[in-house]
Formats: C-alpha cells, sequence, structure tokens
C-alpha cells in the first residue's frame, strides 16, 4: 500500500499488531501475561498485567498462628521455598525475641545455600530453554536440583513444601544419613557447574543472543528497587549476606559475583558463579558446624509483644523481606511480604521495549522470577 | 551489617528542613505528616550524608482508625537503613502523595497497596488495580472486608 | 577462535550420551525414600491417641476433625474416648505439623507413593481407616511406626476394620 | 552376501513373471509396467512415511540420551511402537478448526507442504540401479520442488487467522526464501566438479573419493543452510516454541498438525539422503547393497541434525539473516569461484592433494568472512576469581560425620 | 528423459493422493465413533495465550520481510543462469571462466550496494 504524504514521500504504511503473550505461554514462566505490542518484530509497548496466581497469602497469614504461617511461605516461591521459610522465621523470631541455637542457624545456612543453588539452577535452565536450547542444559540443571531435593528429603520428609524450619531452629535434626549423602554432592557439584560452563558459557550463539541486551544501568537498578542477581549484574555489590548478615553468614569466606554492564549475559554468569559461591559456603558450614540442640525452647503458641519486625534475607531472586505486625496475639497481625520477583518486575517494560519478540522471552527469563512469589 | 540511623538525630534533621513533617519520632521510626512526606522522601533520597538511594519496601497496614504506610529505605553506599512512617485517615478515600517520581521502585509497590488496601497515591501516573481485576469491589487486605 | 565455544558444549552433549540415565523408570524402580518422607497417607494409632486434639488444632487447614467425650472412671483418672477422628486427606497439603504436634506420637507421616483413589469420597478417611491402615502398615513393616521406633507388640487381637461409614458431607 | 545384492531384483523379476503368467496375453506389456512402476511408485512414496517413524523415533531416543534420559521405553520393546501409537492418536484425536480462519487454505496447507516433500524422493537414487527416474536436472529438481513448501507455510501461517502463526508465516517469507540462494550456489559447486545435474551421475563420480573432501566449504554452508530450510535448531525460529507457541502450525491439530510434522520429517530425511547424494558419495560403500549404504548415510546425518538440535539455542531472526546474507552468500560465491578455477586448471580431475588445500582455503575463508556478521564471541568474568578460588571452591569435603 | 517426467506425473498424482487420503481417513473415522468432535465456543477461539484476541491478524504486517523476498527473487534469478554455465564449464574452459567472473562481477556490485544501503540489516 503506497500512500502519498504531505510531505509528497512515499512511505509504506504498516500496522502495530498486538499479542497477548501469557498467561499461557510456554515461556512467561508462570502464569504471567504481556500485552505487547509489535511494529514487526520490535516491541514498541508492553504493558505486564499480574494477578492470574494470586491467592492473598499475606491475609491468609493474618488468620494463621505463627507456625502455621510456615506453610504459606512455602508457596510463595516454590522453588526456593527453604530461602522463604528462612526469611519468615527470622522476622518472626526478632518480633518474638528467640534466639535460635547455633546448629539450627548453620543447618539453615546450609538448607538455603543448597536452596540457591536448586533455584539458580531452575532459572539458569529455563533462561537456557527460553533462548530455545530445547531442553538439554536444564534436563541437566533438573538432575542436580533433584539431588538437592533428595537431601531435603531426608532432612524433612518433602520435596517442594519444605515447612522445615520453626521459629526457635528447624524442626528436626539432621538425620545420621544426611551428612554422608551432602559430603557426595557437594564434591560433585563443581564437576557438574564446570559441565554447564563447558556447554553455555563460551556459546557464541548465547553470546550474541545476550551479550548488551536489555543493558540495566546501576542507577536504574538501584532507583527501581531492583535486588538480587539483577542487581549485581549491574555492577552493585550488594548483598544481604555480606551486607546485613544474618544468621552465621560472617562467619564465611565467600564472593560476591558482581557484573560489568548489566546485560543478559552478566545475569547470567552471575547465577553461574553464585552457585559456585553457595557450594563454597556449603563446604564451610559443613565444616563448622558445632553439634548441639537444634531448636531453641519456645512456646508452641508464640505471643509476640506489640509491636513489629522486619527481616530479609538474600533469597535466590533477590532480597525476600518479611514485615511482620503484631498485636499480641497468636496470628500476626499484618504480614507484609517484600517478593523480590514481583518488585524486580518494575523494569521490565523498560528493560524490553525496543528489542525483538526472540529477546523479550531472554530478557524476561533474564529476570528469573517466580509467579507464586510475584502475585503471592 | 546495615545500621539503622539514629531516628533522634535525623528526625531533629528533618525538622530544620521541614519544621512540622515529624509527627513522631520513636523506637527505630519516623512518623511523617503525609503532606510532607514526598518532601522528606525526596530530601532523604537526594542528602549525600543520608543517600537513600534505595526503596526497599512499601507496606500498608489496616489499624483501624488509620492507615500507616511503611517505607523502608536503604543507602547502599553508607550500608544503613531508616524506616519512614506516615498515616493515612478516613476509610473512604484515604491517600497519601506518590514517591514515584523519587524511587521507580514504589511504581508497582503503591499499585498493589491501592489495589489490596484501597489507600491512594496521589501523583502516581498509572494507579490501576494489580493483582485483581478493575471491577473488584473492596479491598481485601483492610480489616473490615468481608468478602466480595 | 570463533566456533570454540559452540564445539566445546558439542563435547559436552556427546560425552552425556554414553552416560548412565539419571532417570527413574517409575513403576519398575522406586526411588528410596528417607525415613521421614511426609507420604500421602497418615497413620494413625487408636492406642496411642489421648484424644488431646493437638493435631486438629496444629492443622493450618483444619482437615483433621476430632469429636472425643470423657470415659472411665474418676477415681482412676479420666481418658477420654474418641467418637470422631477424621482426616480429610484431599484437603491436607502434607506440611507435618500434625506430627509435630503430637506429643504422643500417635500420628505419624509416611506411607505409599501410589495412593491414588477414583473419588474424593476414599481420601475422607475416617478412624476405621485410619486404622485399618495403620494396622496394614504396621504388619507390613515388621511392626515399626513409620518414625523407625517398635511398635510395642503384635498383638492378636482382629484388626479393627470399620465398615464403610456414610458420611454427611455438610458436616 | 550375494542373494542380498540380488534380493530385491529377484523378488521383482518373480513379481513379473507371475504377473505375466497370470494376466492373459491379450493384454499388452504396457499393463505389467504400469503395474511394475505404480507398485515401486507405492514403495517410494511410502518409504518416507515408514522412514519418519523410524525418524522420530530415533530423534526423541537420541535427544533423551543426549539430555541423560531415558527416552520413550514403554510402547513395545524399546518403545519401537512409540511412533505408530503416535501416529494412531494423532488420527484418531479430535480436528479442531477454529473460527476466523480461511478453511479452504487452512485445509490445503498441509497437502501443499507434504506432497513435494513426496515427491523429492522420486528423483534420488538408492542404488546403482534402484531409482525412480533418472532426471538430468535432479538436484535442481529437488531444491525447485522442496521451494513449495515456503508457500505452503505461509499459507498456513496466514489462514490461521492466528498472531502468533503470522510472525511464523512472515518468519518463514524471510527465512526459507534467504537461505535457498546460499544453498543453490553451494550445489553449485558440487555441479561444476561433476559437470552434471543428474544425481546418478554425481554419485557415479564419487565412486574413489565423495566429494566432501574437495567441497568442505560447500558442504559446511549447505549443512548450515539445508538446517534453515528444514527449520532445524539452532534456526527454528518458525516454530520456536518459547516464543510463538508452534509458529505456523500453533491453531492445527490432529492429522494436520500430524501433516505438517509428518513433512517436516520426510523432508529431513529426503536432504540427509540429498546430502549423502552430494558429498558422500550416495549408495556408494564396500559390503552392504547401496540402498542400505544410503540409509545408513542418512541416518549418520540426522543424528548430526539430532545433536545440534540437542545442544544449540537459537538465533534471532536478525542473526539469521545476517547469517544468510552476510556471511553463507559470499562465502558460497566464493566457494563457486574457487573450485571453477580449479576445475579449469585441472582439467582431468581434481589432484588429490588439493584435499588439504580445499579445507585450509575454507577454514581461512570462514575466519575472514565472520568478521562481517558482528557476532560477538568473546566471554567475561563476573568475579575476579583466578585458579587459586576455583581450587578453593573444588576442594573435596571430607568426612561424613560431624 | 520424456519417461522420466511421466513418471514424475503419475508419481506426483500418487503424492498428493497420499496427503489427500490422509485428510480423510480421520475424516471417515469420525464417522465410526472414533474420532470426537465437541466443538465448544471457547475451544473453537483463536489460540492466543488463552486470552481473547485482541484486533485481526490480516493486518499489514512490517514490510521489513519482504526485503529480503525481493533480494532473493534477483539471486534466484542469477542462480538459474549459473547453473548451465556450471554443467559445461569443463567444455567452456577459460573462456567460461572469465565470462561468470565477469557475470558475478556485476552481480556483486549490485550486492555490495544493497549491503552498503543497509538493505540487508534488519532494523
Amino acid at each position: 500500500m503506497v500512500k502519498t504524504n504531505g510531505d509528497a514521500k512515499l512511505t509504506l504504511k504498516t500496522e502495530e499488531v498486538m499479542v497477548n503473550i501469557g498467561p499461557q505461554h510456554p515461556s512467561t514462566h508462570g502464569v504471567f501475561r504481556m500485552r505487547v505490542t509489535f511494529d514487526g518484530e520490535v516491541v514498541t509497548e508492553l504493558e505486564p498485567i499480574f494477578g492470574y496466581l494470586h491467592r492473598g497469602s499475606e491475609k491468609l497469614a493474618e488468620e494463621r498462628t505463627y507456625t502455621q504461617v510456615i506453610t504459606l511461605t512455602d508457596r510463595l516461591d516454590y522453588l526456593a521455598s527453604m530461602s522463604n521459610n528462612l526469611a519468615y522465621v527470622l522476622a518472626a523470631e526478632k518480633l518474638a525475641g528467640i534466639q535460635p541455637p547455633e546448629r539450627a542457624m548453620y543447618i539453615r545456612v546450609i538448607m538455603a545455600e543448597l536452596m540457591r543453588i536448586a533455584s539458580h539452577c531452575m532459572g539458569l535452565g529455563f533462561f537456557i530453554n527460553d533462548l530455545g536450547a530445547l531442553a538439554t542444559p536444564l534436563m541437566y540443571m533438573f538432575r542436580e536440583r533433584e539431588k538437592i531435593l533428595d537431601l531435603f528429603e531426608l532432612v524433612c520428609g518433602a520435596r517442594i513444601t519444605f515447612s522445615y524450619m520453626r521459629i526457635g531452629g528447624v524442626s528436626g535434626d539432621l538425620p545420621e544419613e544426611f551428612m554422608p549423602a551432602l559430603v557426595k554432592f557437594i564434591n560433585e557439584m563443581p564437576g557438574y557447574i564446570d559441565e554447564y560452563e563447558a556447554l553455555l558459557r563460551e556459546n557464541e550463539i548465547l553470546i550474541s543472543r545476550t551479550k548488551d541486551i536489555a543493558i540495566l544501568t546501576a542507577e536504574k537498578a538501584i532507583n527501581a528497587s531492583v535486588t538480587g542477581p539483577m542487581l549485581r549484574a549491574s555492577g552493585v555489590p550488594w548483598d544481604l549476606r555480606k551486607s546485613d548478615p544474618y544468621e552465621v553468614y560472617d562467619r564465611f569466606d565467600f564472593d560476591i559475583p558482581v557484573g560489568s554492564t548489566g546485560d543478559t549475559y552478566d545475569r547470567f554468569l552471575v547465577r553461574l558463579e553464585e552457585m559456585r559461591e553457595s557450594v563454597l559456603i556449603v563446604k564451610q558450614a559443613m565444616e563448622q558446624i558445632p553439634s548441639g540442640p537444634f531448636r531453641a525452647l519456645a512456646p508452641a503458641l508464640i505471643h509476640p509483644p506489640v509491636g513489629e519486625a522486619y527481616a530479609h534475607v538474600e533469597a535466590p531472586k533477590g532480597e525476600l523481606g518479611f514485615y511482620l505486625v503484631s498485636d499480641n496475639s497468636i496470628a500476626p497481625y499484618r504480614c507484609k511480604i517484600r517478593a523480590p520477583s514481583f518488585i524486580n518486575l518494575t523494569v521490565l517494560r523498560d528493560l524490553i521495549i525496543g528489542w525483538k519478540l526472540a529477546d523479550l522471552v531472554v530478557i524476561f527469563g533474564s529476570f528469573d522470577i517466580n509467579m507464586g512469589e510475584v502475585d503471592r | 551489617m546495615t545500621t539503622q540511623l539514629d531516628v533522634e538525630k535525623l528526625s531533629k534533621q528533618i525538622q530544620q528542613q521541614f519544621p512540622d513533617a515529624v509527627q513522631d519520632a520513636q523506637g527505630d521510626y519516623i512518623l511523617l505528616k503525609s503532606d510532607y512526606l514526598a518532601d522528606v522522601a525526596r530530601y532523604c533520597h537526594d542528602t549525600p550524608a543520608l543517600a537513600l538511594h534505595f526503596l526497599s519496601s512499601v507496606t500498608g497496614v489496616d489499624y483501624i482508625d488509620y492507615f500507616e504506610l511503611v517505607y523502608h529505605l536503604v543507602s547502599f553506599e553508607h550500608n544503613h537503613s531508616i524506616v519512614l512512617k506516615t498515616r493515612a485517615y478516613g476509610r473512604e478515600d484515604p491517600h497519601v502523595p506518590s514517591l514515584t517520581g523519587i524511587w521507580q521502585g514504589a511504581t508497582l509497590q503503591e499499585r498493589e497497596v491501592y489495589d489490596l488496601m484501597g489507600i491512594r497515591f496521589t501523583g502516581h501516573p498509572y494507579l490501576k488495580r494489580i493483582f485483581l481485576w478493575d471491577t473488584f469491589q473492596g479491598h481485601p487486605h483492610r480489616k473490615d472486608f468481608t468478602g466480595a | 577462535m570463533y566456533g570454540l565455544g559452540i564445539a566445546k558444549g558439542m563435547i559436552v552433549t556427546f560425552k552425556h550420551l554414553f552416560r548412565k540415565p539419571f532417570t527413574v523408570q517409575y513403576p519398575e524402580e522406586v526411588v528410596p525414600r528417607g525415613s521421614r518422607f511426609r507420604g500421602y497417607e497418615f497413620t494413625w494409632y487408636e492406642d496411642r491417641c489421648t484424644g488431646c486434639a493437638s493435631c486438629a488444632k496444629y492443622c493450618p487447614l483444619g482437615t483433621i476433625n476430632i469429636v472425643t467425650h470423657p470415659e472411665g472412671d474418676p477415681k482412676q483418672g479420666m481418658d477420654y474416648a474418641i467418637d470422631i477422628f477424621d482426616i480429610d486427606t484431599g484437603r491436607c497439603m502434607f506440611c507435618g505439623l500434625c506430627v509435630e504436634a503430637c506429643p504422643y506420637e500417635a500420628i505419624q507421616a509416611g506411607g505409599p507413593l501410589d495412593d491414588a483413589t477414583y473419588d474424593f469420597e476414599s481420601l475422607y478417611r475416617d478412624k476405621h481407616k485410619l486404622t485399618e491402615m495403620a494396622q496394614e502398615h504396621l504388619h507390613g513393616h515388621d511392626f515399626t511406626y513409620p518414625n523407625g521406633k517398635q511398635a510395642p507388640q503384635p498383638d492378636e487381637k482382629p484388626l479393627h476394620i470399620g465398615l464403610p461409614v456414610e458420611r454427611d458431607r455438610t458436616r | 552376501m550375494d542373494w542380498f545384492y540380488e534380493l530385491w531384483p529377484k523378488l521383482g523379476e518373480a513379481f513379473r513373471g507371475w504377473l505375466e503368467s497370470a494376466l492373459p496375453d491379450s493384454i499388452e506389456g504396457w499393463v505389467i509396467y504400469l503395474v511394475l512402476g505404480l507398485l515401486s511408485m507405492l514403495v517410494i512414496v511410502n518409504l518416507p512415511i515408514v522412514g519418519v517413524m523410524a525418524m522420530i523415533y530415533m530423534e526423541r531416543r537420541l535427544l533423551g540420551r543426549f539430555q541423560n534420559r531415558l527416552g520413550p521405553n514403554r510402547v513395545g520393546p524399546f518403545g519401537i511402537l512409540q511412533p505408530v501409537a503416535d501416529a494412531i492418536k494423532i488420527m484418531t484425536k479430535e480436528d479442531i478448526v477454529p473460527n476466523g480462519v480461511d478453511r479452504i487454505v487452512f485445509n490445503i496447507a498441509p497437502i501443499v507442504m507434504l506432497t513435494p516433500i513426496l515427491l523429492m524422493f522420486a528423483v534420488i537414487p538408492y542404488g546403482g540401479d534402484t531409482f525412480l527416474t533418472n532426471l538430468n536436472v535432479g538436484i535442481l529438481f529437488i531444491v525447485a520442488i522442496t521451494a513449495v513448501d515456503t508457500i505452503a507455510i505461509f499459507m498456513a501461517g496466514w489462514s490461521s487467522n492466528n498472531k502468533y502463526a503470522l510472525f511464523g508465516a512472515m518468519r518463514a517469507v524471510a527465512q526459507l526464501v534467504s537461505y535457498e540462494i546460499p544453498l543453490l550456489i553451494a550445489i553449485l559447486g558440487v555441479v561444476v566438479i561433476t559437470g552434471t545435474m543428474n544425481l546418478n551421475e554425481i554419485v557415479a563420480h564419487q565412486s574413489s573419493l565423495p566429494l566432501i573432501l574437495f567441497q568442505p566449504l560447500g558442504f559446511v554452508i549447505f549443512f548450515v543452510a539445508i538446517s534453515a530450510e528444514l527449520n532445524r535448531s539452532p534456526f527454528d525460529l518458525l516454530e520456536a516454541d518459547s516464543e510463538i507457541i508452534a509458529g505456523f502450525h500453533t491453531e492445527y491439530s490432529g492429522m494436520k498438525f500430524g501433516m505438517f510434522q509428518l513433512a517436516e520429517f520426510a523432508a529431513l530425511m529426503g536432504y540427509s539422503a540429498v546430502i549423502a547424494t552430494l558429498y558422500l558419495s550416495g549408495w556408494e560403500g564396500p559390503g552392504l547393497p547401496g540402498y542400505l549404504w544410503l540409509f545408513v548415510k542418512v541416518f549418520f546425518i540426522f543424528g548430526i541434525f539430532v545433536w545440534t538440535r540437542a545442544t544449540l539455542p537459537r538465533l534471532r531472526i536478525d542473526q539469521v539473516m545476517a547469517l544468510a546474507w552476510k556471511f553463507l552468500l559470499p562465502l558460497s560465491f566464493l566457494n563457486v569461484a574457487i573450485t571453477a578455477v580449479e576445475v579449469v586448471v585441472w582439467e582431468n580431475g581434481l589432484p588429490e592433494w588439493l584435499i588439504p588445500v580445499n579445507i585450509v582455503i575454507g577454514a581461512g575463508l570462514v575466519a575472514i568472512m565472520h568478521r562481517g556478521l558482528n557476532f560477538q564471541g568473546q566471554t567475561r568474568q563476573v568475579v575476579p576469581s583466578g585458579p587459586e578460588r576455583l581450587a578453593a571452591i573444588n576442594r573435596p569435603v571430607g568426612g561424613g560425620t560431624e | 528423459m520424456l519417461a522420466d517426467y511421466g513418471y514424475i506425473g503419475i508419481y506426483l498424482l500418487l503424492a498428493t493422493l497420499i496427503p489427500v487420503s490422509m485428510l480423510l481417513i480421520p475424516w471417515a473415522l469420525s464417522f465410526v465413533g472414533v474420532k470426537p468432535h465437541n466443538p465448544t465456543p471457547v475451544k473453537l477461539e483463536t489460540y492466543e495465550s488463552g486470552m481473547r484476541t485482541i484486533g485481526g491478524s490480516w493486518i499489514r504486517f512490517n514490510f521489513r520481510y519482504y526485503y529480503f523476498a525481493l533480494l532473493f527473487v534477483i539471486f534466484d534469478v542469477e542462480v538459474v543462469f549459473l547453473f548451465p554455465w556450471a554443467v559445461y564449464l569443463d567444455k567452456l574452459k577459460l573462456f567460461g571462466l572469465i565470462e561468470m567472473g565477469i557475470f558475478i562481477l556485476i552481480l556483486m556490485v549490485g550486492y555490495a550496494y544493497a549491503w552498503r544501503k543497509k538493505a540487508l540489516e534488519w532494523s
């Protein structure tokens, strides 16, 4: 269609097309929906639409005892339930003034770091899947995740919804068959990470698809409350394990992988390296773990004094915080969840606009969000 | 270790700039009058000694008599944090100024608070329900919510 | 050199061609489960249960329904007789809080993986059904409780196999 | 082993004899000729359909092994009946034609897709004297007839009235069409050396040495271009599942969808045979009958396709286009030019010492030409880590007790 | 030679018949009752990630894709000229080589022009 404009220039008139990506889409990591406007292949407008998995966890928490809320936290980021448990339990302990015994803190650290490895496995695997690699890296990473889940099953009897941590400790001590299994796994894991690296890191297709794509500058990342690997990929060395150590993280020697440009490739590399550092932390924790009680003496139904507490942990996806308000009853008066996946999505629109359809899924994949946490 | 800023000192500092902004300063938070929220937030963000560039979370709490907005601010440079609070009164149309102009990270969180708690953020560019559908009646996180 | 990264990756996948598959063919092989496995079945031991209803209080979803009445000679110490003890495993999320709550280890998690049923009704287990399952478990596991402890004695008493009870869904 | 060679000709002869005796003399010889011709056609037209089942099974098993799992292993021994089960399932599935599609085009598209692919098998030589037709423009015929598939894909995508399908169709227009040219020019290198387009003669020309040795660069170009033509990974943009669900056949279900799959795999099989014929001396080989050699080569090439599919991520559309137009196209022209010069200089066949020279020239050209692509091959470090740090991470923890 | 094309013709009929029958067999199966057929309005909707589609998809799409189609036509025609030359190169010898060199050179000038004009970019 040739059309003559006012300035007598011949232009081809094309129409923009509006497409729903999600909620039923292979690469929206759940039931996320984006209403995207394309001009050809290029994204010109994007509106994220949330809420398909909204369950009202925060409201439900107001009607449960402090212990029962732990089961709700399992279902936030269901790929990293241990980290969620940890964050909630820390907040509740802060609120009630309960100090967990040292062994419990070490157990929690081991669990949280194993969870980080498992979660990053999934994050990277699905990210590569979005790149179109037909699930091969995903399958390898699933393999390692399964091994971690086997360990968790030994400890708490479940594979996804652990409900392992308790206010004042953990629900059960490490069973005797756990440590040998962990030793075996943690000695194998670096080899597997090397394997992923050989498979992916230098792959020219992956590099050309991710390098210099969707650059998130450090200023913008901080301003938009982005946390976790995304923030660190942008070059901000902010990790709550280092900058606000909780539990016993200040006793370990580990690095914070920090990217230089903040592009998709950096986000990929940061996660890859974080798995290594987690392995290192678990190794140190295994060597240092003391014996002793695994649970502080705390009443079954705690009545924390009137007040409020905010505790945050470095969950695999970013800063996971719980803000609890107590009115001295057995249930929290208000339980606010600072969900990293949700807040990281603030920059989604800015990052994706101007890139192509194929980049859209890759950039979105590099966010590594989890819908259970986004919609809560 | 992230240190808590000294609340008394900071509130005096703020009071020098905005004389009646601080309503209460105790424990580990500063309670501000909602009219001054945006100004104080801007001050916290821009003052180099404070440099609170990171808005960690925005929370709305329903205390029946009033709604309390809790802002957790962190400075990466100095590794310190502060909690700002403000109150919105009235159950029909509680409102506080939006902080989206200062922190982009507030956009989605304020939308969430608006959706679930029903607090209007004046000056928010796209204040729309986020989790619930547009025709939903009521705000579920209010204590008097009984069901749609 | 360009193309080297791809070649490296190709070698990695090629190596996997000769590795033993990690997956397990389910019905033939079953992955061994840990002793704490919170399975799809609860075993409840009537003889250990005192009817304190701790489990019901702890349950976040309220799937446990328990009704008791006092019984016995007041001089020798009153007991509670259990009229109703139901678990609606269809609503249960297997968090294991009830197991932790029970001071007498009367309710324990564990059980098989393959516990599919054809209707919701059979997921609702009353005390007869639970006892039956518990006895089945004890007989099948050398009179060991799921948590590894030895049951007191293989009793000679016949199993409590209750007749199917009509249940009112509205209750 | 002689009976093995003679099996099919003997069977043919026997059948012919039976036919001659069974039919009354009044019927002319041409009827027998026609019946025999039709029979062999039936065999050949069913060859891709049966072959595709084997290939689907092979692909799924191989992918499984590449991914450290087992693949289908339930239906029949080792799961070999899985494709049959799939075929039955797909035939009995509900055929959903959504509202708003262009019904005629929507229904014709699978036929347009499959027919040219089946036609392609008519000219492939399966053995010294086992072929249906002996076209003198054989290779050109194959490329020309399979190019019709672009239209079928566009028909399917456009008529679906679905935006994902539309994206797939649009990408098809750009991608399939672009890779046709490097493909043709790569074939030109073979034609220059052999001096014929007849596939039988091309095979005969390779009786001593396979042409891949003289055309290493041409082989690489052909392989890459054919991966793109058959939209195999890393060029499977037309049906990129993570982006546009299933691409052009998003709205298809039941047997129509099955026909797209069938056509895709049949094309893969056909083109694997073409690669074997052009570069790997076709059915020639010691010990086994020709058609078996061809199948061995076809499945070997197919294995490489599966391998790349198991390993590589997908390219983006602009990168795919750049690869075709800025890399493969000039490279293929250079390949033809070099080959033509060689053919003119050494009139009586190329000397064997040219083999390493050609490989070096090919590698050099690839190394030079890839600069035009702006592909970024540099990795990056994210943490200031050295070998000591890695050693610290990798150090084994002993014990197992506390 | 002509007989070969005759074969192809007959084979073409056969090759068309098979896909057609592939469509007809399931159609016939639906009469036997093997194949279900129970359309619902939701099932018959155009698939767009489970949402109602916004706007039609038969639109004037971005023409970037057609650039390549145009370029293809140019090059495809040239390649057709190249094939007869390739077959007879061993007879044309140096003359053919030089002549085709000139031909390709002209083509390459056009190609370079297109590259220069960024027709090969995907902006």
